[in-house]
């Protein structure tokens, strides 16, 4: 495998797609090995790092995805003309890392933890694409539950569910 | 306890509580059940809860607190720091909640640092720009899952119900369209193969429903456009006549 | 003007943009000079070239656009076919979906349900052979009205419009 040129392959495929690329697919599409195509994806990773290049990958779970650079973000600012904030209120960080830490969950469940109706929040995580519906529970009234998207994963730079922080039980201490 | 305060400081009655608990320096495990639902009434009292709702979660929360202290007050009864599954302490209950509040707050501040903030990220470019020259033979024979399409559509219908019920109207009566005034043009104009003369108000005829009325007087405005055709009438509030000349 | 970091906002800038940048634009984003903004783009080019890289800038007349490289269209291609979404963004469905349902319909009226100018997109449709124009409406302005393709029925397999699914109106009261 010619290195290189492989890396230009890989480069021409995660612009053009719209959304994030598994491993498993652009190993299909190259004809390449699964691990082959790890390491292309490194090899584009350190390539844009050491030309501190105004793209670079984002990798979470078993995804690629190509982003632009947060180095250069007051820029792209200007040219979407997003100059509102789009940060998340406490409360939404609150439902949401309920949801991240009992997925699934239902509406109730939340509401339960939080002592208050959390709908209207969780409808804002899910239009930012944080959160998903998940299916529904085989109980009385077949209640939906939630749970977090692999784009909170990437937002959040976690590869895997696992990397959430742990909470710390002794620390809670009023 | 003199505090001003406006609702919007709180996330929930658990939130309004933690903070009393703070205030007062109190170890979670061992409210001061007296203190604590004194300081919460007056704070809700001082609070002006113009939201139904939320003011009847802020009340149940008091009533909670109420409850457990008249439990308190019961006679032969010592009440320390609650260990573990201590479940006979009327306290058990809230304080558990408490706590598992605090712990999903506390890490909720650990998550949000470590937000890639995901205005520091776009990825979402709207559209890949493929040269249509080199993809023109391919665009012709792709083959789409429907359901890509009506998720899509499904998508849009959800955030507008959430945000917009004006938009929404926009949407209510999709229906493959029964009207079209091309059919209506091709109707007046077969009728005008055997007559030329036809009263503007026969046209509407068994129409049934605004949208088919509409439908008709735009068909009838084609007509008389492109076909030349007049409208005539004789006098006010006499019939009107469609007339063909020639 | 330190051309390289500039060259990296430049090509940070073409990534996140859905539609050709202007010059003009670019200069008074960047705060640089007209000329100067040309030479950024004239660098960015060159530097791809060199690199034989995935992308390339595909200029007309007064403006730019980034665009996967040619050189490695078959794989695109091959990408593109085995994704559900053939490549089209979500927006660009959502775009899609309310021309087939609302057809024929008016730029302004899209632009009105999405609550942002989705011209590009409709282009971007068109240019997929998924969308055309129906002719203009006998209203003030005449505005154009588009509508699907006999293509769009060929890729979605359907035999006419009246095959696309039922949306459930029930569902779709406020």
């Amino acid at each position: 495998m010619k290195v290189t040129q492989y890396t230009k392959i890989l480069e021409a495929l995660l612009f053009s797609s719209s959304e994030p690329l598994s491993y498993k697919k652009i190993a299909q599409i190259m004809d390449i090995t699964l691990s082959d195509a790890k390491n292309l994806v490194a090899e584009l990773k350190d390539f844009y790092t050491r030309e501190e290049s105004g793209v670079m990958i984002y990798d979470f779970k078993d995804k690629v995805q190509i982003g632009t650079n947060p180095k250069y973000v007051d820029y792209v600012k200007k040219l979407l003309n997003a100059s509102k904030s789009r940060g998340l209120s406490e409360s939404a960080l609150e439902v949401l890392s309920i949801i991240a830490y009992k997925q699934p969950i239902t509406k109730s469940e939340i509401e339960y933890i939080r002592g208050i109706n959390s709908d209207r929040l969780i409808y804002q995580l899910m239009d930012r694409l944080l959160v998903e519906e998940k299916g529904r529970l085989e109980k009385v009234g077949r209640p939906k539950t939630y749970g977090t998207t692999d784009i909170f994963l990437r937002n959040f730079n976690l590869k895997s569910l696992k990397d959430l922080p742990q909470i710390l039980y002794d620390e809670i201490e009023a | 306890m003199a505090m001003t305060i406006k609702i919007a400081e709180f996330e929930g009655p658990f939130d309004l509580l933690l903070k009393l608990i703070e205030g007062e320096e109190m170890d979670i495990y061992n409210i001061q059940i007296h203190q604590i639902t004194r300081d919460y009434i007056a704070t809700i009292n001082a609070m002006q809860l113009f939201d139904m709702n939320l003011a009847g979660e802020f009340l149940v929360m008091a009533s909670i607190l109420l409850e457990i202290k008249s439990k308190m007050l019961l006679p032969d009864h010592q009440y320390e720091a609650i260990a573990f599954e201590d479940s006979e302490d009327p306290r058990y209950e809230l304080i558990t909640k408490l706590v598992e509040y605090k712990r999903f707050k506390a890490v909720s501040q650990e998550v949000a640092r470590r937000q890639i903030s995901e205005d520091l990220v776009f990825t979402d470019r709207g559209q890949v720009f493929l040269d249509p020259a080199l993809f023109r033979k391919d665009y012709e024979t792709m083959s789409y899952d429907i359901d890509v399409l009506t998720r899509a559509f499904n998508r849009i219908i959800q955030n507008l119900k959430r945000f917009d019920a004006d938009k929404l109207d926009f949407f209510k009566n999709i229906r493959r369209e029964r009207f079209t005034t091309e059919n209506k043009v091709r109707m007046i104009r077969d009728l005008f193969k055997e007559h030329h003369r036809v009263v503007f108000q026969s046209l509407f005829e068994g129409t049934l429903i605004l949208e088919e009325f509409i439908t008709v007087f735009l068909a009838v405005l084609e007509v008389v456009r492109t076909d030349g055709i007049r409208v005539v009438q004789d006098r006010p509030f006499a019939e009107i006549h469609l007339i063909k000349e020639g």
